[in-house]
């Protein structure tokens, strides 16, 4: 059995684990936790899909900086008490399940039709990543995607707009009138 | 304009005929009020004036040879589509000739005594307009060269007669009656239009000359029955003959003047003048004139018991009326068409005066109608009684009278013809009218005075009497001057018309007129005996006849018997369409769509919780509807 | 000037762009003037129109007006007027005076009113006039809201839920129409939504698509007409709509949709239009007796006349799809008859309510005493309504009785007995308005005012003139006519009731 | 690499997948946050290995950009809940229902 | 140094890129201003954000003339006509979106915010750039953009119905998104390229990928039904539009369908128009859906933006009836309808601002009862703009539903025409309603007229009105002015 083999039966079934048990969890900073792990594995896959650079990215960004900012607000919000797990919503589960469900089976239907469970990857990616996945990567997204990659600086600024304006805590009375308009909306 | 058959030029003025009492109708519609009294002279001088024009044409028409005796005027084109065409064409021959003489002339002493009797009348003016527009249609109708033009002045008379029985609309029953007359003549007319539009689709044309005079093989026999069969309905409604006789009764909620001129001498005479006209087509049928004469016969008796036990004395006439216009049908359903329009001349004679008289003792006795309360009243009122007398005595048949002649002559046809039975009944019909009319004549002008209106009656002034006057003598001598048999004198004028009168053997003529003025006589006798002679107490013994008396005085309860059969259930029905079927049924299910989508609306919202997980939901179960569908298709 | 159809057609709108325009500063009364002037030009330009009319031009249409106005979706501004068409704009540009007239009573916004007045006017006169399917529909789509504005802001009580139900109804039945019309262009290839470019491309389509497409038409129109059982807004929307409302409702709004029926449903599917001639005609002859029953027992005087309108109405449906000359003409007739018939009875409806505030006929009663000029004019009205010979009514109802009963006597006859009906309820009704002692509250009321006779004595007029010369329409009617009937007619048929007594074609004889 | 290049994708089917549910099923907003977060690393990890299977870098560039935009969702999304949790005291997302029907 | 070789300088076309260029620099000179300006004045914020937008638009009508390549920089951002149109739509809206933003906050009482104009700059600039993305990368980074902008000017105000509106949308864009970039994971699995020609290409050929291309076409039609609120991806929508603030309800209901749309339009036409037979059934059902869950769900609401909300949604399942015709027909005729419905939209969204007065008040119907007399202008206005939605001639809304259902009747779609059909009828009924209530009842309290500076304000105000105004009349009169430029406009380039 191949090293990568190996790699994908070990690591998968932890990846979907700790994605169930993110789902699971009452308490949000564990559930947290659980999707840090997923998402270790995840770069793990990124490795052995010979990309090293998105492996790191994966770890230090998300890993990293999103994962502790979700941390950061659980823990500024005091929202880590846990949740009420009791489902009020009418079928809401069973309908969920049974739609996830579905759309798995469609997922590998289409997969199967597509590309088939036997097709392996080609060989010949050392070629692409030449002289190395950053290098290689670079050479794609400064010449080919130069555009997009700036376009995303505009992404930034807005994120960084956002939290300027919605983070400012002068918020102002509730009004009578919109009070009423509440009411009259909420059946 | 452009006339056919003129030899003189007087026919030229044809129609001025009846454009004269048109315009006079028009100036007194919209100045009457202004007219006053004027109004009801320039009417009758209106009339007056058709009269004499009627009677120039006439002589013109008379001093011709019997081939030439046609005129007809073309004025316009009035309904022109396609090939088809409906104009305003007038046509006198001598059939029309004969009746454009009997309503100018008849109309015009109506006119004049109508003066008198509508004096002081708040719509005065309108009441003459009314008159003369009556007289315009009736002279339309039997002057129209079409059935079509036929048909308007056939409506046109229906709605005088509306307007004119509800003169005085103030009462509600005036109202309902008006009401009654015009849509119950309106089923025969609707029936007769259904006629007309099947000899437009036999013939592709109206015109008398094209559908009377077709060879006998242009249309089938059944076709010619149907259609004479739905004209004869519009004459059954016009005619008031049974069944749609109940309107006529009611009908003297007009003013009396009104009753003589419409409901007695001329618009109801205008069944008789359509099958007589259309004869032909009868023919053709041949059991469309077996229809005719049962209707005639059967709507004789029936409406003469009626009359009999009527207290009414504008009712009694009415019944009397509708009794004589069957005696006219049975004429025609035996092919005797002089013999109808001899009676129809004569009738319009003495029934017109009896009408008038009864309005002079109406007159004389404060609108008084109930015969209970006369009596002795030929000594308070003695032109109007005698005339009345000699009208009653017309009717009754007696010798010379113009009726006499008309009866006697119908009754002598059906035994000539060997329709013995007929003769029967109709001998059983003339007693009845000579039993009722006597009854009348006794119980109103003879024997004692029975209420204080009675005793103090007057006698009208002679702007009435005069006209009762010369209808009086129109009713003595038409008979002697028109008379009678197969050389008489109007007998041989319709001829081109009407074809020769049948023959027969069978009893002699002067036989069965012994044997008619002897059934006359008797009757008036015992009707002398039982009413005037104050031995019998004929209201004692109409108790013990009861409830038969009341039967007979109700109509014998037909009117009744429509309410319960078709106006009341007619009326559920049309309830029922209305505020069932209309507004619950399909308005309902127009609403119940427009509510059910409201209700849709109103619970598709609850979909949108408000809960942003129902919301994704919703959002994969759409995302996992287009995938599945995808995936068929792979 | 060859503008004369688009100058007749928009002119009003202009008028109501002026009284819109003068906002406050405009009277009311000077906004009732400029409504009635720029009414009463409208009516003189179509009578020029009338004037050039030429009943003996071999083309079907004249005075045509041809422009493109959107290419891209194949949009034409196309108008033109034939025999049928010519008497609708007439009747349209002599009704809408008359009505601004009765309107003067009016008082809650009337520039508002004015200019949704004007507006109708335009978009009625524009269906006539159009000869693009898709321009039709614009103006057929237009004028449902100056006529919901109408029924909704000046109505009786129940306004809104007569106008809402108006409109939606129509709505309802114009969105097959709209299918149909699309569907059509687009078998035409997209081109055009002209009526002659139509008019080849619907005389290519299978018989099936024919029909299916007749019956979108159908509906639309069917409504509009209206057919039973379709009908339910038109007694609702009558009754609740102001005075001018009603006369123009039943007038002429009604009109579109028989008049489409003519223009579009037999001449686009003249095989179609044969196949459901008996399935149309079965709905009129009941249209013609329901309406009459339903008439019968109504004491709303009001929902009365709308009642008598779907039978009147479909009179003129029977006799369109009897495809006889007489029948088709009666039947065109018949619309201009029966909007000059009703429009005064609602004009008078209007006038009486007015004075005594009440359409309940069981409120009212001896209406003659008091005023018998304003109930002479009823009466005159009600008779030329119930098809008395001599006035307007017959000539239309006879010639469509007579037209239909060669083709088919079971429908001739059944239609001839709404004549009877007629009488009564417009007999019965009458006698309870006008009949009998007069209450108490009503003694003092007013006879017709001078205004009211400016009003009302046009349009008896016209009632006697068309029943007297009726000729003086049909004569352009008929060339009209003959062209519809000589595309639809079907083969071996009798079209003319004239030929009969010739025996070309054989019937069925009675037994 | 041995590994089918399918399976990967149908892992990432069954993460994205779990991070739907997440979605649908959880309550707390920042929980339902994180699994929109799982799912977009679901789509990384198909995008990385189409790349492998195309042999081309598009898809992992795809992938790059995708964090970069999941960074900034992040921020905007927090700042969007921490607004909502100030206003109302709770993240809970079944409590806002002023806006309904 | 290193690397100069193996890092060639790409070639950079950036004119076409001219007018998203242009919106960005002033959105940051914006912020700029609001950071560094001691106290600032909302009418330069206006005056920065419609020069922007001027030059904006300036640029964009320089390129109408381009004819240079069809795509620039590397091939992801198109520089055709449809892309200069759909920028020029825009930009009109935008520019409408930022006059009734002033007018908002100046009578809201609300706090005055700032960074309105920069995030609506900023929204319109991901707008513009997505229109002509021809890349799925531009697309989504475009989609990104323009969302985030979204989210935040949803909850500028802090109101609490903004804050919630702002959380939904926020979790179901973001769960959106994730759907749409799976999407476009596929299609690039499938055919190996995220390039929108590339891939056109690609699937022409066939082949045993066509299943994961069609994945991915589901996933990005479920992305993009969501941005265009089309059902059953609509359900954000009323929420939304009912909790933001109005002005910014005003230029989203029209900004994004035309942006969603307009990007949609190239997924469908260039990238998957090989497999038509397989999308067109896809559009029809979401149409058909859109349009009638919109409509019916409409009539019950009580409140005017929410019930706008849903005609919204109707709409865009008529702009997506138009879409089942493949090629250019559907192209002009959903591009047409995107015109009329972005001017009665914000037409009818800025006439409910004028009649709100002060923030979010009386936005429920029944305040609408006797507006004609109290506030006549708006209560015209308003009429137009409804006629308009239900499409009544002679408005732009009637010549819009022609053009859909001509283009959905030439592809064959009836069926689907005739639920459109019947449904405007049902339409029409919530439409009438507002009308009756304006024209047909009093007023509830004379006094409440909404507008408490008087008759000049409420002047001034409608005046921007006035723009829609006119282009709802003259684009149902004289439509044929507009439908020329959109064919020209109609045609792709790749």
């Amino acid at each position: 059995m191949p090293l990568d083999n190996v790699v994908f039966w070990v690591f998968a079934p932890i990846s979907v684990a700790s994605a169930i048990g993110m789902l699971l969890m009452r308490n949000a900073v564990h559930a947290a936790l659980f999707l840090v792990v997923n998402f270790f594995c995840l770069a793990v896959f990124y490795l052995i899909l010979d990309a090293p650079f998105l492996f790191a990215v994966q770890i230090i960004v998300y890993a990293g900086a999103i994962m502790v900012l979700f941390l950061f607000v659980i823990m500024l919000l005091g929202v880590d008490r846990g949740d009420d797990l009791r489902e009020r919503l009418f079928a809401q589960r069973p309908l969920a399940l049974a739609l996830g469900a579905g759309f798995v089976i469609e997922i590998v239907l289409a997969v199967r039709a597509g590309i088939g469970f036997a097709t392996k990857a080609p060989a010949g990616f050392d070629a692409v990543n030449d002289p190395g996945n950053t290098q290689a990567i670079a050479k794609v997204l400064f010449r080919d995607y130069f555009f997009p990659f700036e376009a995303t600086s505009i992404l930034l600024i807005i994120a960084a707009m956002a939290a300027m304006v919605l983070g400012q805590r002068k918020t102002r009375a509730v009004t009578q009138a919109e009070l009423e308009a509440m009411e009259t909306t909420t059946p | 304009m452009f006339t056919v058959g003129s030899a003189s030029g007087v026919g030229n003025l044809l129609w001025l005929v009846p454009v004269v009492p048109l315009a006079i109708a028009v100036v007194n519609l919209f100045i009457g009020r202004r007219l006053g009294r004027l109004a009801g002279v320039v009417a009758s001088v209106a009339v007056g004036l058709s009269f004499v024009l009627s009677s120039v044409i006439v002589m013109d028409l008379l001093s011709r040879p019997t081939e030439e005796r046609l005129e007809i005027q073309r004025l316009y084109e009035w309904i022109s589509v396609g090939r088809f065409s409906g104009g305003v064409d007038l046509r006198l021959d001598v059939l029309s000739a004969t009746m454009i003489l009997v309503i100018t002339g008849v109309g015009f002493l109506i006119h004049v005594y109508a003066i008198g009797y509508m004096e002081g009348d708040p719509r005065y003016g309108r009441f003459f307009s009314y008159l003369n527009l009556f007289v315009f249609f009736m002279l339309l109708l039997v002057l129209a060269d079409n059935y079509l033009l036929l048909y308007v002045g056939w409506e046109g008379v229906g709605l005088c007669s509306y307007l004119l029985i509800g003169f005085w609309f103030e009462k509600p029953e005036n109202a309902t009656a008006a009401k009654k007359a015009f849509v119950t003549t309106r089923i025969g007319d609707t029936a007769m239009l259904i006629g007309l539009a099947l000899i437009v689709s036999k013939f592709g044309t109206l015109d008398f000359d094209a559908v009377l005079g077709a060879p006998g093989d242009t249309i089938a026999k059944g076709t010619a029955t149907a259609i004479s069969l739905l004209l004869f309905a519009g004459a059954i409604g016009k005619s008031a003959q049974v069944p749609l006789h109940v309107w006529l009764p009611d009908a003297m909620a007009g003013p009396t003047p009104v009753s003589a001129l419409i409901h007695a001498a001329t618009m109801v005479t205008a069944g008789v003048y359509l099958v007589v006209r259309s004869a032909p087509l009868f023919e053709l049928s041949g059991v469309a004139l077996t229809v005719v004469l049962i209707v005639g016969l059967v709507t004789a008796l029936f409406a003469a018991t009626c009359a009999l036990a009527q207290d009414d004395i504008k009712r009694v006439l009415a019944y009397s009326t509708i009794s004589q216009l069957g005696f006219m049908f049975m004429a025609a359903g035996m092919r005797f068409y002089t013999g109808a329009m001899f009676m129809l001349v004569a009738h319009a004679f003495y029934k017109a005066l009896m009408f008038l008289g009864a309005g002079s003792v109406m007159h004389g006795m404060h609108e008084e109608t109930d015969l209970q309360r006369m009596g002795g009243l030929i000594r308070r009122m003695p032109i109007t009684g005698w005339t009345f007398v000699i009208g009653a005595l017309a009717l009754a048949g007696i010798w010379p009278l113009a009726g006499f002649f008309a009866k006697d002559q119908i009754l002598e046809i059906a035994n000539h013809t060997g329709r013995t039975w007929i003769y029967l009944l109709g001998t059983l019909g003339a007693l009845l009218s000579a039993l009722y009319i006597g009854r009348l004549v006794f119980l109103a002008f003879f024997g004692a005075p029975r209420s204080d209106e009675a005793r103090h009656a007057h006698e009208s002034p002679p702007v009435m009497t005069v006209p009762l006057v010369i209808l009086a003598a129109g009713a003595v001598l038409a008979g002697l001057f028109l008379s009678t048999s197969a050389e008489g004198t109007l007998a041989r004028f319709l001829e081109p018309i009407t074809g020769p009168v049948p023959h027969g053997e069978g009893l002699s003529t002067l036989a069965l007129s012994v044997i008619a003025t002897a059934i006359a006589l008797s009757a008036l006798a015992v009707a002398s005996w039982i009413y005037a002679s104050g031995r019998v107490d004929w209201l004692g013994i109409r108790e013990r006849l009861q409830p038969l008396p009341r039967a007979a005085a109700s109509g014998w309860y037909v009117d009744h018997a429509y309410s319960t059969l078709f106006v009341k259930p007619g009326i559920a029905a049309a309830r029922f369409s209305a505020e069932v079927l209309d507004s619950k049924g399909v308005d309902g299910l127009v609403n119940g769509v427009g509510g059910g989508v409201r209700r849709l609306a109103a619970s598709g919202r609850r979909i949108q919780t408000g809960f942003v997980r129902s919301y994704a939901l919703g959002f994969f179960l759409g995302a996992v509807g287009v995938l599945v569908w995808l995936g068929t298709r792979l | 000037m060859n503008k004369l159809l688009t100058l007749t057609t928009f002119l009003p709108l202009l008028g109501a762009v002026m009284v819109l325009a003068g906002g406050r500063a405009l009277k009311d009364d000077a906004a009732r003037w400029l409504a009635l002037g720029v009414s009463l030009a409208t009516f003189i330009v179509s009578l020029v129109i009338l004037g050039r009319f030429d009943p003996s031009a071999r083309e079907p249409f004249q005075m045509v007006e041809q422009a493109q106005w959107v290419e891209s979706i194949g949009l034409t501004y196309t108008l033109g007027v034939d025999g049928v068409s010519i008497w609708m704009i007439l009747l349209t540009t002599f009704l809408f005076p008359v009505s601004i007239l009765a309107s003067w009573t009016v008082t809650a916004d009337v520039r508002r009113f004015m200019a949704a007045m004007l507006v109708l006017e335009t978009a009625v006169i524009g269906t006539f006039v159009a000869l693009d399917l898709l321009l039709f529909f614009l103006f057929f789509e237009a004028l449902l809201v100056p006529m919901y504005l109408l029924i909704g802001g000046w109505g009786g009580r129940r306004r809104i839920y007569a106008a809402i139900k108006f409109f939606l109804f129509t709505m309802a039945g114009s969105a097959f129409l709209l299918l149909a019309i699309l569907f059509l262009y687009s078998k035409g290839g997209a081109v055009s939504f002209r009526y002659d470019v139509l008019l080849d491309v619907a005389g290519g389509l299978p018989a099936t698509t024919a029909r299916w497409l007749f019956l979108a038409f159908f509906v639309a129109f069917a409504v509009k007409v209206p057919l039973v059982p379709l009908h339910t807004w038109l007694p609702d929307a009558h009754t609740e709509a102001p005075t001018a409302g009603s006369v123009l409702l039943a007038a002429l709004l009604l009109k579109v949709g028989t008049y489409g029926l003519i223009r579009f449903n037999l001449v686009l599917f003249p095989e179609a239009s044969k196949y459901f001639a008996t399935f149309v005609g079965v709905i009129a002859v009941i249209g013609i007796i329901y309406g009459a029953v339903n008439a019968l027992i109504q004491t709303d005087i009001k929902r009365l006349v709308a009642y008598s309108s779907i039978s009147h109405l479909g009179f003129v449906v029977l006799g369109v799809f009897a495809f006889t000359q007489q029948g088709v003409t009666g039947g065109v007739l018949q619309m201009v008859n029966h909007g000059l018939a009703t429009g005064a009875l609602f004009l008078l409806v209007g006038m009486v309510y007015e004075r005594t505030h009440t359409r309940d006929l069981d409120q009212m009663g001896g209406l003659a005493s008091v005023m018998p000029w304003l109930m002479g004019a009823f009466l005159f009205t009600a008779f030329a309504s119930a098809g008395l010979p001599g006035l307007n009514g017959f000539v239309g109802e006879f010639l469509v009785i007579v037209g239909t009963f060669a083709v088919n006597h079971w429908f001739g006859a059944l239609a001839a007995t709404a004549v009877v009906l007629a009488a009564i309820y417009l007999l019965w009704s009458y006698q309870r308005m006008a009949f009998g002692p007069v209450r108490e509250e009503h003694r003092l009321l007013p006879d017709v005012s001078l205004r009211e006779v400016v009003v009302l004595a046009p349009v008896l007029a016209l009632l006697l003139v068309f029943g007297v010369a009726p000729s003086l329409l049909t004569d352009r009617i008929d060339p009209s006519v003959e062209a519809v009937i000589a595309r639809v007619a079907p083969e071996g048929q009798l079209t003319d009731v004239g030929d009969a007594g010739s025996r070309a074609i054989a019937f069925e004889e009675f037994p | 690499m041995r590994t089918p290049i399918a399976y990967f994708i149908v892992l990432s089917g069954v993460l994205f997948t779990l991070g739907t549910l997440g979605v649908l099923l959880r309550k707390n907003a920042l929980l339902i946050f994180m699994s929109v977060e799982l799912q977009l690393n679901a789509v990384n990890l198909a995008l990385v290995a189409f790349s492998r299977m195309h042999l081309a870098l598009d898809g992992q560039v795809l992938a790059f950009f995708s964090m970069v935009v999941a960074a900034a969702e992040v921020v905007v999304g927090l700042a969007i809940i921490v607004a909502v949790y100030r206003r109302r005291g709770t993240v809970d997302v079944d409590k806002a229902r002023g806006l309904a029907g | 140094m290193i690397g100069q070789a193996a890092l060639p300088t790409p070639e950079l076309v950036f004119e076409p890129l001219l007018p998203e260029l242009a919106l960005v620099a002033f959105a940051i000179a914006g912020l700029l201003y609001e950071a560094l300006a001691k106290r600032s004045e909302p009418l330069v914020h206006l005056a920065i954000g419609l020069v922007g937008v001027a030059l904006a638009a300036a640029t964009s009508l320089w390129l109408w003339n381009w004819d240079g390549a069809a795509t620039v920089l590397g091939g992801t951002v198109a520089a055709d006509r449809f892309a200069v149109l759909a920028r020029l739509l825009l930009l009109t809206v935008a520019a409408l979106g930022l006059l009734l933003g002033y007018q908002y906050f100046a009578r809201s009482g609300d706090e005055q915010k700032g960074e309105f104009t920069p995030l609506l700059l900023f929204a319109t600039s991901g707008m513009t750039l997505i229109v002509a993305a021809a890349d799925l990368i531009v697309t989504f980074l475009a989609l990104e953009i323009l969302s985030l902008s979204l989210y935040v000017l949803t909850g500028l105000t802090g109101r609490r119905a903004a804050n919630e509106a702002a959380m939904k949308y926020f979790l179901l864009g973001a769960f959106s998104s994730a759907f749409f970039l799976y999407g476009v994971a596929m299609a690039y699995g499938a055919t190996g390229t995220t390039k929108i020609g590339a891939m056109a290409l690609a699937l022409t050929g066939g082949g045993e990928t066509q299943a994961l291309a069609l994945l991915g076409f589901a996933l990005l039609a479920v992305g993009f039904g969501f941005k265009v609120s089309a059902a059953p991806f609509h359900m954000w929508t009323p929420d939304v539009y009912q909790g933001a603030p109005t002005p910014v309800v005003a230029f989203m209901s029209a900004a994004t369908k035309i942006a969603a749309f307009g990007a949609l339009i190239r997924v469908l036409d260039v990238a998957f128009q090989a497999l038509a037979w397989d999308w067109a059934p896809i559009v029809w059902v979401l149409a058909a859906a859109s349009i009638v869950l919109g409509s019916i769900l409409a009539i019950a609401q009580t409140n005017v933006k929410r019930m706008l909300a849903y005609s919204s949604i109707a709409h865009a399942g008529f702009i997506l009836t138009g879409l089942t015709a493949p090629g250019s027909v559907g192209i002009r005729s959903a591009v047409f309808y995107l015109v009329a419905y972005a001017a009665m939209t914000v037409g009818a969204f800025g006439t409910v601002m004028l009649v709100s007065g002060r923030g979010e008040e009386r936005t429920r119907i029944s305040d609408y009862a006797g507006l004609a007399r109290t506030n006549p202008i708006a209560a015209a206005l308003m009429t137009l703009f409804l006629l308009s939605l239900a499409g009544i001639p002679p408005t732009a809304g009637f010549i819009a539903k022609v053009n859909v259902f001509s283009a959905a009747i030439d592809a064959g779609y009836w069926g689907l025409v005739l639920i459109g059909v019947l449904l405007s009828v049902a339409a029409a009924f919530f439409y009438l309603r507002v009308i009756v209530l304006m024209y047909m009842q009093e007023p509830e309290e004379v006094s409440a007229t909404g507008i408490a500076e008087g008759d000049g304000a409420v002047a001034g105000d409608a005046a921007v009105l006035a723009v829609p105004a006119a282009a709802t009349l003259l684009l149902g009169v004289f439509p044929g002015v507009i439908i020329g430029v959109i064919e020209k406009a109609s045609v792709l380039r790749w």
